[in-house]
């Protein structure tokens, strides 16, 4: 059933809460604001019952997908099952109830926990600091990027470059560029992994960084990363590693210990924070001690029992955004890793691990696979069968839909055409992936017996293809209606 | 493993079908030198029992607004949220889905973006809005990176009575695309200073930036700097933190912003120790290429019914790379629709009252607190729900602390961000602070300590 | 999709929580219990991961209609709009936390809010004493008919019957028999309500009660009911009022003043407690003075500012259940007394009979409605104008499902044939009842001109018509698969 | 008047339709005489705010298990709740729906109610169980009812050592159908006397009924008395008030029980002062249309499809009236749910180690406290989780002064339910009291004081 907009619903007069009543002098407010600066009205706002607003949003809900009804395995997001358990500790009111500005003797269990927090990643990642702040990865990678720059300007010179592989994450080259960086592009070997000679003949001292996702969007570990970072900082380099694909490696290899010296995280990756359909993550930075002078205020310390914040480093690049970070979902990621313990990370890597050669393993007799042999976290088919019946990637992808999956990250990477990115995550039961990989060779079978079918998919969701040229050459962006209703 | 449904057998007959005869030899690709050999160096796990304890350990260690009467506001303000907000919004289709990359998929999430998005421009008196920013002083770094993207001019007017975090991050954003920053003072009224704006303003300014009601909670004259700023070719940007005043004070679309950005964290998101929190971004419709972040629109699908897309992607990072508009990717979707549900309860009625509840209990406190011996208003200026007070016996940290001794949690001391303001606090008073907790503060800042 | 059972998936070894670490010595259980008394396993017993569960469950959810999804105009059993705000509060911790038998010191703030409670319902019924104890209404008349047994015990004889109405809820009759009374029926006169005179014919020594429900299951309010109790009171007997639908008269008439003896309330209906998919509820006996020396132990009592529990009656019929009642369903009816006040719950019956008499007025054309002029807060029609057609009140029903609404309590009052009886409550708009009438007017339009499209409704929904003969015939009641499971 | 959506002005709309001038007109057939002339006397409405902190005052008015150690059980038992189970069961399709009359918009709550009534079958032993019951107390008064309607006979075997509040609501409920209830003693092994009992069987012997653990937390021997009671034509019932030892203890089916009953809150549900709580009622196939309560069965659509319905109704009230097995209508629905969410998570091995942490803990705390000289265990049958003590120096009531004092529930007081018992406390002990608790509360105990 088609669910009518807010704006679209209600009736003059209703309102869906109620508020405490005043009790203070009820002056009017000319009298309080001058009257240029008084607002009459907002033409069209809703005007709901709580009944409606409840069943408007329970309706909404209920066209749209979310782990918790299945396999999610969107390449690159990492989407894992988000612990209950955590949805409840971070309402608890110390935490979501309390005030940035509250006097620091009343926020002690809050830094504690920043503090610990930044321990652990640091640990996990073989880092020396952490900067919790940033919102998300992309934030991170700005603020990566900025810390870089502020090394090398103390150096000398903030440098000119930027080394990106073809295989980067999308947000990459434009995070260098918000930075003032140029960006030049480093092409994979056959192997599907940068070739240390690639990085050699490129870099030189207007090269500023190399930014490395490792393990890589094709799903593969860049086994000669240390040999690259060694070229990188012969020249005075820095050595960013996109942390998005963490979940690959933790416990096993840290990308601290092989030359790395910034790195971003993504909580709502790798440490099950929901991604809230769009967000609010959180995109913790480690960076090794040479650029720790820079790093944001505020920062967390311990003085004998106590926690505090200190704004007093006078290098820091200042702030990338307001207060301290997202911190309730830095208290997801908080009390995720104090559930799995040392062990249970390690285990989420080999499962994930498992879990994504397994789904290799099973299709590539039915998709092109343009890199062989083990993935980490994810896998990486492309349509190149299926593209002589007429049926590419696009279509696999809504053809999924019917069957109950959400389909995988598509055209991404870009080095591969057609791309599939296919990441299970450790919260996958075998049996899902099988369900998951049935259905994949069936829509193989169907494009070659029936391949309008598939082109014509998704058949069972709540709207068919919508038509995305239409949206960018009209674009409707909000309701306009009819403002001001009738009286 | 509860999170883990595999076991040893099921992991036992994955390796056989894969081929290999252990998880490890999948791992072969990593060189040794390049291996952790040794376990991570972290707590041992925990049950969920013994992580509910402990969480409510840490989260005892602090103080929250529930169990202290609390005039704290500055950029983050102790709003009520309604119970269905909280209810709605936890609906694990929206909390456990992704970026709507799938649009036949996130239909829900994708309409409730739509939604945000008017509601974001009913309230501006804008155009056009995007789908969220992280925060209010992001967006606000966004609004002047847009603004250079429009004119290519490089110099900024940014008035010290903008939020002090809020410049810090502008300054980190923007340096190092050689864009320069003016800092312009403030009036006597607590405004910022028009005639040393209008000095400022020449045909190298790119964008004023003005934000209303500001820092110190009074409300700016944005007509006039509208029309200083086009004159001189430059753009207006409007920063609001406290949107609960777009309630009851004129927007800013009304008074010819070009771009209205600011924090949404008042409608429907807790105060979560500063985050995660709300940017909003809105603009004129001619600026809509240049805008960064995350856009959904209407369109139809092959029977014709009204869908909805993410659209004009090409502004972003997946298709331009570097030459996109933002580098934003995640963004704050379920924060986007938690206000939209509390905009939706409020709705035209209630958000309208909620404002004028806020401006006539501030209104109260500001009266009685100037009725003190020990204390006086800062400025003059017309305020919404926060006002500055300088305190004339003792100092501001010491008022505070016998504030805190009777569970009340006093005003930002501004010292902090203000050498020159050492002597004040803000006070925020919201529909939250009951006429007896205002009546204590008073009574306690009154007595002299 | 179809979802299977939780026995049907699953994988031996897993689990889907943890549990504290055993901090005491770990004995063998042969150690502690003997042998002979001890447990091996559980064949069959699911083995899942949390994952699996929030999954299995979430999805479940997904095959249900409820409140927040629309309209669910079940007539006699008020499925309104559940307010959010009493969810969040019963869960308080010094509620949904607190053991029963906790020293009195220690409850005092739920002792309190059922001293109140008792106090409102009191008011609102215009009875002088309420027991909280029933968990549900069916419970409530069970305990009403014991009080007024034991009563007339007191008095000397129990008697021997009960009088109900033809019109009565169907747990009436079932109610009276446990308590041991033969059940004489009462035929509604032609207005669709009691006649007096046929209670009067029926009435003797002989008679413990009637038990009338008002406004009666037709919708229509007993407008003869003092009269009726005049005759009843007269001969000794005792009148038992269902208050299963007091919504339509809430601030407007209490059963206490016209002649009422015991009443019992529904929480789950008036007071906006959520039904829960079948509970729990909560169902309080209202009673006057003279039957208040049998009502169930404990009773909370005011003893200066302290509230206790006072087990000490002599004459009390003792307990129809362990503790006090179904304290979190009373918490919720508490919360929404509160909120709404004297005005708002007035308003309540205000509402609920004008939505109820608009959807009466607007489909009195197209549907037969057996009883005419104005109705509380139901109507009832019936299919008689579709019966021509081969369209019966249960197709109607189930074609409504295609259009999503949940259907009306059909069948019932079982004296009207084919009996539609339509209660939409006070929480719905008038846009929601008009959509639900032009709804009923397509269907009346179908079943003329395609009636084996509403015969073999529904066709939107997860399943079609269930085979309800098959289920009483071979009766499935549980998994049985092959325990045990394979090692 | 947020929960009612028409406003004067849609009310307005409706009366002209219906075409009367006031709502007043709708309520015509009310005679004068019978209105009420004046408004309710209650207390005015309050916002949501107010709501919220009014309710928070009358909660934090009582203690917690959260913020006390708290050591009783009696029927109401305090164990851990994933967080998962309160996530599933308020999503709304589950608690907003009604009993599912309409199975095609139900198959939901049906499918878990069929789930439900396997997981009680495999518990308990027995071959079906219904939809719930209010309680284990009316649980096992229907039993009685049930064990009645099967033979015809009128004396019932009721021990002492079961739950004093299920024997008074046994006869509350049965007196009135001339059903006698006969009492008997326990022995100094706290069990019930079996040779009291099998003096008191007959053949005009009903039931027997029997409680395991029983209410002193002792397990009883069911297989003799199965035998004995099977010999005189009468049936066995057994209830079961803790139902966590059905993960380490015989079920009763396996000894030989033709009902069993019991109190199913231990799985998924919170302490509730009481209730709700989940009454679990099962019994052997051959008595399946004597039973009570709602049931549901699997079974096919139109197109072949499993799918989920109520069935056997013709035992039901609104198809038999007076002759149905029970009245029962509205059941404890959701309070099942719960309970088959947390058995889903706790699953075959989890229920196990759950059931022994608790044997073990409780058996840690009896070797303790019989250990002190201020007390000796009462009894000296084998106990689940639960035991009595009898207090040696001072009172119990003292004893528990003493304990409170450091902020530690003690044990239920017996003399309450049991004259002759009147120096004895009932202590539990879960998986949720620590060590540390357990040594807190024997180092109080042994004080003296």
């Amino acid at each position: 059933f088609n669910e009518p907009l807010l704006f679209d619903q209600g009736s003059k007069g209703r309102v869906g809460c109620t508020l405490p009543e005043c009790d203070v002098p009820e002056l009017k407010p000319e009298r309080l604001l001058p009257r240029k600066l008084l607002r009459r009205d907002i033409p069209g706002f809703p005007e709901l019952s709580e009944v409606e607003v409840v069943r408007h949003f329970t309706r909404l809900s209920q066209h749209n997908y979310g782990v918790d009804l299945g396999f999610y395995p969107l390449g690159s997001c990492t989407m894992k099952y988000n612990p209950k358990i955590n949805e409840e500790v971070w309402r608890l009111p110390g935490f979501s109830q309390a005030h940035p500005y509250q006097p620091q003797s009343l926020i002690q269990g809050a830094l504690e926990l920043m503090y610990e927090l930044e321990t652990f990643l640091a640990e996990i990642s073989g880092m020396e600091r952490v900067s919790l702040q940033p919102a998300a990865g992309a934030q991170g990678e700005i603020l990566g990027m900025m810390l870089i720059r502020a090394y090398l300007e103390s150096k000398g010179s903030p440098r000119k470059r930027v080394l990106i592989p073809d295989s980067s994450h999308g947000t990459n080259p434009a995070s260098a560029a918000i930075c003032g960086y140029q960006c030049v592009q480093i092409k994979s070997g056959p192997r599907g992994r940068i070739e240390p000679q690639a990085v050699a003949d490129m870099m030189d001292e207007d090269v500023a960084a190399i930014m490395i996702t490792n393990p890589n969007t094709l799903g593969l570990f860049e086994d000669q990363i240390a040999d690259i970072a060694k070229i990188v900082h012969a020249k005075g380099g820095q050595v960013y590693c996109d942390g998005a694909n963490l979940n690959a490696i933790i416990g096993i290899s840290r990308p601290g210990d092989v030359g790395v010296d910034v790195l971003h995280f993504n909580m709502h990756k790798t440490f099950a924070v929901p991604h809230g359909g769009g967000g609010p993550g959180a995109g913790p930075v480690g960076l090794k001690a040479h650029l720790a002078p820079f790093i944001p205020i505020p920062v967390v310390e311990k003085k004998g029992k106590r926690f505090v914040l200190n704004e007093d480093l006078p290098s820091s690049i200042g702030r990338v955004r307001a207060f301290y970070g997202n911190f309730a979902a830095l208290v997801r990621a908080y009390a995720y890793i104090r559930s799995l313990g040392p062990s249970g990370l390690r285990r989420v890597a080999e499962v994930a691990v498992l879990n994504a050669n397994y789904i290799m393993n099973q299709l590539k007799d039915t998709y092109h696979l343009p890199y062989d042999k083990f993935c980490k976290h994810e896998c990486v088919f492309s349509d190149a069968r299926q593209l002589p019946h007429g049926v590419q990637t696009l279509d696999i992808a809504k053809r999924l839909m019917d069957y109950g999956f959400h389909p995988p990250t598509i055209y991404f990477p870009l080095i591969v055409r057609g791309a599939m990115m296919i990441e299970p995550t450790e919260t996958e039961s075998k049996e899902t992936l099988d369900q998951f990989i049935a259905a994949m060779k069936r829509i193989a079978e169907e494009a070659e017996r029936d391949p309008e079918l598939v082109r014509s998919a998704p058949h069972k969701t709540k709207v068919s293809r919508l038509d995305e040229v239409k949206a960018a050459r009209q674009p409707n962006l909000r309701w306009k209606g009819k403002a001001p209703r009738l009286p | 493993m509860q999170y883990i449904p595999n076991t040893e057998a099921d992991c036992r007959e994955m390796l056989d079908a894969i081929g290999v005869r252990s998880s490890e030899e999948l791992f072969a690709d990593i060189p040794s030198k390049l291996r952790l050999k040794r376990g991570l160096n972290l707590a041992p796990p925990m049950s969920e029992t013994g992580l509910r304890r402990h969480m409510k350990g840490l989260a005892d260690k602090n103080a929250d607004v529930e169990h202290y009467s609390s005039f704290l506001g500055a950029g983050a303000y102790n709003h009520f949220i309604p119970a269905a907000v909280s209810h709605l919004v936890f609906r694990s289709e929206f909390y456990t889905a992704y970026t709507p990359y799938q649009p036949e998929l996130s239909q829900g999430t994708l309409q409730a973006i739509y939604e945000y998005q008017t509601l974001i421009c009913q309230l501006t008196g804008m155009e056009v809005a995007n789908a969220s920013m992280y925060d209010g002083s992001s967006a606000l770094a966004e609004a002047i990176l847009m603004a250079h993207r429009i004119n290519g001019r490089l110099e900024v007017v940014l008035p010290l009575a903008v939020h002090p975090e809020y410049r810090t991050v502008c300054h980190t954003y923007v340096s190092k695309l050689g864009l320069q920053l003016d800092e312009v003072p403030y009036t006597d009224q607590g405004a910022t200073d028009l005639k040393k704006v209008g000095a400022a303003i020449s045909d190298r300014t790119c964008a004023v930036v003005i934000q209303s009601p500001n820092f110190f909670g009074v409300l700016e004259s944005l007509d006039e700097l509208a029309e200083t700023a086009h004159k001189a070719g430059a753009l207006l940007i409007v920063a609001v933190a406290e949107p609960v005043s777009f309630g009851i004070v004129r927007s800013p679309g009304e008074s010819g912003a070009d771009i209205v950005v600011g924090e949404g964290q008042a409608f429907g998101n807790h105060l979560n120790f500063g985050g995660p929190y709300l940017g909003f971004f809105a603009s004129k419709e001619a600026y809509l290429r240049n805008m960064p972040g995350r856009l959904v629109g209407q369109t139809t699908d092959k029977a014709g019914r009204p869908g909805y897309v993410l659209t004009l992607a090409t502004r972003e990072q997946h298709i331009r790379r570097e030459k996109a508009t933002s580098n934003i990717c995640t963004n704050e979707g379920l924060c986007a629709l938690a206000a939209t549900v509390h905009l939706s309860l409020l709705g035209r009625a209630g958000l309208r009252e909620l404002a004028l509840l806020n401006l006539r209990k501030a209104a109260y406190a500001k009266e009685a607190i100037s009725a003190l011996r020990s204390c006086e208003l800062r400025f003059a200026g017309p305020t919404f729900n926060e006002f500055v007070v300088r305190v004339t016996r003792g100092t501001p940290a010491q008022m505070n602390r016998g504030l805190l001794a009777r569970r009340i949690i006093g005003g930002v001391e501004l010292g902090r961000f203000y050498p020159e303001l050492s002597d004040c606090l803000l006070i925020c008073v919201t529909e939250q602070n009951s006429r007896e907790e205002i009546d204590a503060l008073c009574k306690t800042m009154g007595s002299g300590r």
